[in-house]
């Protein structure tokens, strides 16, 4: 790809890199140390636990599998929505997001199924150190998808009113996407870790 | 949301004051909010001190104040002790130094000094006072709640931490400080690659600026893992889970409802991997106020300006590598502290050779006295026995006997408060004038300046000698054990230096309030400085720069032969031969 | 105990264990060393404080020290470090802290901390420890010793009292039942935290005849004060009777049913 | 700006991506299902999960074509991450003969009391050294 001309024509010194973007990927890097967190946390109590159930055993692995694939779907339409909003198709755009964020609420919903599963059969999170961890690991990842719910919901509330033609407005689409690719990233390590291996 | 133009439509009182996006106005804000907690958690330390020197003795004038089951009798109880302790701890790190350091100079002093108009996201600028100013309030609210606050030391530790009263509240306050700390360091950081002067590359960046880009580093890789804990640690409070719960836990007799298979020594690890990096971020932000004090105020550039900003550098990254020496004797592997010994030790290089240059930008110098030069100066000699103090706690087997003990004590407020505090009032009543446009009053300073560091060394030097007597530290009551009854003038000389150091505070909190409204009125540069920061009015405007500064060379270009004057600004189009 | 005071002077207490003249030895050298280091620096620094005051007719001189020279007091640091961690802090290390000595030749000792007590237990004439299980565990017996286990019989439990024989490598097996404790005596030079759900072995040779005081290190809770136990070194035949009369007591308050509430 | 003419180009390429993923997370969950022996399982899964990281990673998140300060900033946390990862692991694999094997019978006593054992069963309570 061609050498990347300075995106900001700013009168400043700059790395030529907008600061938006800058700032998204410094919280994607704080975010990776917080997730990065939990995930050493895991494998610490894991090692150090007497006895560690396997996932097909306690947990709906069929389920998460299907919430998994909804999960990568909307990390497709999320970047198609990126791209109609470069190429200025509104239509387009709308569709993509809708589409995104209605993934997203089917993924809580299926999640909410899991959880009230769960308490039915008397699991909650202080039963044993399995539970506390998924419960822990899965209830902090469903939070962020209600963030990136959120502010998908806000990205499509602002297109409709004056943002559409806003010179911030593609860049602010591109940053929703890489925090919802960020989050899809950390599913797709929480999954096999705690359903599968 | 659309960026409108730094237009300068009259806002309303709140938006100018209260809920400003200036980051100048955020900036005192965080300062005026800072400096309060610093006073009141020293209030804290003095009821402790108290304790500590008249185990038993009912406090004089504030005894019948404080509740009955707190402090019976007016004597101050051991659960409402260990309160203070943890509060204190808490309070001056998270509430005190750091948002002094980092909230108030650097939102303030770093956008002028790198000759930007605001910071990249005003708006972020605003919402990490507003989320830090509600995390303090509820630290104090803890106090008020049945159990009170929190009481197992600032550390914190599991399973003490989780089965005591109070500790919920400082989690929840604690999550909205380090979102605070947060949103802060990536505004710095984007603003600093993002939002220089045009000309000021780098490598042309003052020391001060270098410091805060290293901190706001630090801040953003290594608060994410205490708050991951905190939450582990609110789950276990609150739901049971037994993150850090061993199993066969029997407490006052009875077992417990945690399921057990946690492990307590997880949560030290992950707090020490922020807190080290924490206590750097107390450490290098004062460090380039001192650098920048010194390079005024001795009339030459600074010694080695690649070499300080290179172990500021090198600091930030070890600092990632040697919170273990935290641990040595608690129960982690001890083939695993050889490892961080070395660690340890190889971090000590760069702290030295920051102090070096220091010193050695004296030497060939015009060193002018003026407060704040006194208070860097006083720097050196003082965090230099702080980092001192620090080989023997950070080597092994000297660190056996003095881990836990009132050595430690001494060690690290000989780095926060003979360091970090001596340098954050240096930048003071260095930048006052230029956030006031008024200066504070030399001879209360004077006078603040020998109070406070007589003081403090009276208050902390005879902790060394506790400390070698084997005195184990956050003890209620130290006269409880025989080893320690040949400490206790010690302690005797150490609350007598506590209170003489808050008299010595009530000439500056006098000079600070004064002066704002009618201390002497001096120009936009009354120290002859060369950054960018001294080249705007003072107080600057909304937007700081009437033009966009062009700067042209480093930040400290004084004494230059081919100028008129002793001191060459960095956006001066090009030195004037002296007439 | 009046007679332990002379123990504590103003410097470091009285040397009563095999580890204390190695400890002492390093924080002396170190100590030394930081003076040193202090000394140099602080009168450079006032030297050059008065050399370069701001006075008229006094130049500024621009130029600076060449950076190699700035160095060399690093370097010293960092050589003087180096050597330390080579010569005194690994190999002492190891032998304070990573080596367990044999089980066989030491007294051996099971310490249990727990919110503001030390209970100890010694094996007792066997010298095997009994099979303890938590259900068991309440006031009388803070171990939770297993009755019907003929290894327990013999074990003597001390509460906040511990003896120890002189000259001989004493191996504490150190755990807590609720939160961290820390074990220290200071004229031993002995630290160790107590961590729940570890056994951690903490071992040393008392070589000094005398009372000492064993305190706890680590905040743990309300009664961190005053968690402390008395430490008494004594020759060999008077730490056996003293096991002794410590088991017959403890016959002779089982035997009374005020000690057992059972309904 | 100038990059976004990239994005339309690549919808094709993000359409590829897509089902790269989809197969992967297929690939993953049978290689769960057939039980490998202990340290294959985990190596694996892991590798798969590690490669569908990074290809959302360097296409949807634009990685490949980013500049250089985005790369620095990913190198630091990255270092972090290992040392995070590696230092407490490290510590507890080898503080592991240190524990008192209360957990089991902890957890087993717990177990019966809340509700009846419902999946497998408990590894038998070690005796306690």
């Amino acid at each position: 790809m061609s050498a990347h001309a300075p995106a900001v024509q700013s009168p400043y010194e700059n790395t030529g890199v907008p600061d938006g973007k800058l700032a998204i990927w410094l919280f994607l890097a704080s975010e990776v140390m917080l997730f990065g967190t939990l995930f050493t946390s895991y494998i610490v109590l894991r090692t150090a636990a007497a006895s560690w159930p396997r996932g097909w055993d306690v947990l709906n692995v069929p389920l998460a599998t299907f919430n998994t694939f909804i999960l990568i779907a909307s990390s497709v339409t999320i970047v198609m929505a990126h791209a109609k909003a470069a190429a200025r198709d509104k239509k387009g755009f709308m569709l993509n997001m809708g589409l995104t964020v209605l993934m997203a609420f089917v993924f809580l919903v299926v999640k909410y199924f899991e959880y009230s599963s769960k308490f039915a059969h008397g699991h909650y999170p202080s039963t044993s150190i399995f539970y506390g961890i998924y419960f822990t690991t899965t209830g902090l990842h469903g939070i962020h998808i209600l963030g990136g719910i959120a502010w998908n919901l806000g990205l499509m509330w602002w297109a409709n009113r004056d943002g559409w033609d806003d010179r911030l407005f593609i860049g602010r689409v591109e940053y929703a996407g890489l925090y919802w690719h960020f989050v899809d990233v950390v599913w797709i390590f929480l999954f096999p870790a705690l359903y599968l291996l | 949301m659309s960026e409108h133009a730094h237009g300068h439509e009259e806002h309303s009182f709140w938006r100018t004051y209260v809920f400003s996006v200036d980051h100048k106005v955020i900036g005192l804000q965080y300062l005026i909010t800072s400096l309060l907690f610093l006073l009141f958690g020293f209030t804290l330390v003095l009821l402790m001190r108290w304790q500590l020197a008249f185990p038993g003795q009912p406090l004089p004038l504030l005894g019948r104040l404080l509740s009955p089951e707190a402090a019976p009798g007016g004597v101050i109880g051991p659960m409402f002790y260990n309160q203070l302790g943890a509060m204190h701890g808490t309070i001056m790190v998270f509430l005190g130094i750091v948002p002094l350091a980092v909230g108030a100079f650097g939102n303030y002093v770093m956008p002028l000094q790198i000759g930007a108009p605001d910071m990249a996201f005003p708006r972020m600028n605003m919402m990490s006072y507003w989320v830090y100013l509600p995390g303090g309030l509820l630290m104090l609210l803890s106090f008020l709640l049945p159990g009170g606050a929190a009481q197992s030391g600032w550390t914190s530790y599991p399973p003490l931490s989780v089965i005591n009263p109070g500790q919920t509240m400082w989690l929840v306050s604690m999550v909205f400080l380090i979102t605070s700390s947060l949103l802060g360091s990536l505004n710095f950081i984007v603003t600093i690659l993002n939002m220089r002067a045009p000309g000021m590359t780098l490598g042309r960046m003052p020391v001060f600026v270098w410091a805060q880009f290293v901190t706001a580093f630090l801040l953003l890789l290594a608060f994410p893992p205490l708050e991951a804990a905190s939450i582990l640690q609110l789950m276990d409070r609150v739901f049971h889970t037994s993150f850090y719960m061993p199993a066969g836990l029997v407490i006052g007799g009875q077992t417990t409802p945690w399921t057990g298979g946690g492990q307590s020594l997880l949560w030290q690890h992950l707090f020490w991997f922020l807190a080290h990096p924490e206590v750097y971020v107390l450490v290098l932000p004062p460090m380039g106020i001192v650098a920048e004090i010194i390079a005024v105020n001795t009339r030459k550039p600074l010694f080695g300006y690649k070499e300080l900003v290179g172990s500021m550098a090198f600091i930030g990254v070890m600092s990632f590598v040697v919170w273990a020496h935290h641990m040595f004797l608690s129960g982690m592997s001890t083939t695993l502290s050889n490892f961080f010994l070395v660690t340890t030790m190889i971090i000590s290089v760069p702290s030295v050779a920051v102090l070096t240059c220091l010193i050695l930008s004296l030497k060939g110098a015009s060193i002018r006295f003026t407060t704040p030069m006194l208070f860097a100066l006083a720097f050196l000699p003082l965090f230099g026995i702080g980092g001192l103090t620090g080989l023997p706690l950070g080597l092994t087997v000297t660190d056996i006997y003095l881990h836990d003990t009132y050595y430690v004590i001494g060690h690290f407020h000989y780095v926060v408060v003979t360091g970090s505090l001596i340098a954050l009032f240096a930048g003071t009543y260095h930048w006052f004038p230029k956030w006031f446009g008024r200066k504070l009053d030399d001879r209360l300073g004077k006078i603040h300046f020998w109070g406070t560091t007589v003081a403090m060394n009276g208050i902390f030097l005879p902790m060394f000698i506790i400390g070698m007597q084997g005195q184990s530290r956050r003890l209620y009551d130290p006269t409880a054990h025989l080893h320690n009854l040949v400490g206790q003038p010690m302690h005797v000389v150490s609350t007598v230096s506590a209170f003489v150091l808050l008299i010595f505070q009530l000439p500056f909190i006098y000079n600070f309030f004064n002066s704002i409204f009618n201390g002497e009125k001096v120009d936009s540069n009354p120290w002859k400085a060369t950054t960018l920061e001294w080249q705007c009015p003072s107080p600057p405007p909304h937007g700081n720069f009437a033009s966009v500064p062009r700067v042209h060379r480093g930040p400290y270009e004084y004494s230059d032969p081919a100028h008129k004057d002793d001191w060459l600004p960095q956006d001066a189009e090009k030195a004037v031969a002296p007439v | 105990m009046v007679k332990a005071l002379e123990n504590y002077g103003w410097f470091l207490p009285v040397q009563a264990s095999d580890f204390a003249a190695d400890i002492d030895r390093g924080l002396i050298i170190i100590h030394w060393a930081m003076a040193l280091i202090f000394v140099l620096w602080g009168i450079f620094f006032v030297y050059l404080l008065v050399r370069y005051r701001h006075r008229d007719g006094h130049k500024v001189e621009r130029s600076h020290m060449s950076l190699a020279v700035s160095m060399t007091p690093d370097v010293a640091v960092l050589g003087f470090e180096i050597l330390l961690i080579a010569v005194y802090a690994v190999p002492s290390w190891s032998r304070m802290k990573i080596t367990v000595p044999p089980a066989e030749g030491a007294v051996q000792v099971e310490l249990m901390a727990e919110q503001f007590n030390w209970s100890a237990r010694y094996p007792g004439k066997d010298g095997k420890f009994g099979r303890t299980a938590p259900d068991q565990v309440d006031f009388t017996n803070p171990f939770g010793i297993v009755a019907e286990d003929p290894a327990g019989a013999d074990d003597v439990v001390a509460v906040n009292e511990m003896r120890f024989p002189v000259d001989e490598t004493v191996l504490v097996k150190l755990t807590s039942k609720d939160v961290i404790h820390s074990f220290f005596i200071p004229e031993f030079r002995v630290k160790q935290d107590a961590v729940p759900g570890m056994a951690l072995p903490v071992w040393f040779k008392p070589n000094r005849v005398g009372e000492y005081e064993l305190t706890c290190a680590q905040l743990c809770g309300v009664g961190h004060a005053i968690m402390r136990a008395d430490v008494k070194v004594e020759d060999r035949a008077s730490f056996d009777a003293w096991l002794a009369s410590k088991k017959a007591a403890e016959h002779a308050d089982a035997a009374t049913p005020a000690a057992v509430e059972q309904w | 700006m100038s990059d976004h003419d990239d994005a339309q180009s690549h919808v094709k390429l993000y359409w590829m991506i897509g089902a790269a993923l989809f197969a992967l997370t297929i690939a993953t969950v049978g290689v769960s299902k057939v039980h490998l022996v202990h340290p294959w399982g985990l190596i694996v899964g892991l590798a798969i999960a590690t490669l569908k990281a990074g290809l959302v990673a360097a296409i949807f998140m634009h990685l490949k074509w980013e500049s250089r300060f985005i790369y620095y900033f990913l190198g630091v946390t990255l270092a972090a991450v290992i040392i995070l990862f590696a230092i407490p692991i490290w510590d507890f694999e080898y503080l592991r003969p240190l524990f008192v094997e209360h957990a089991d019978v902890a957890a087993q006593g717990h177990e019966a009391a809340a509700h009846p054992p419902v999946h497998g069963a408990e590894a038998p309570a070690s005796s306690h050294p």
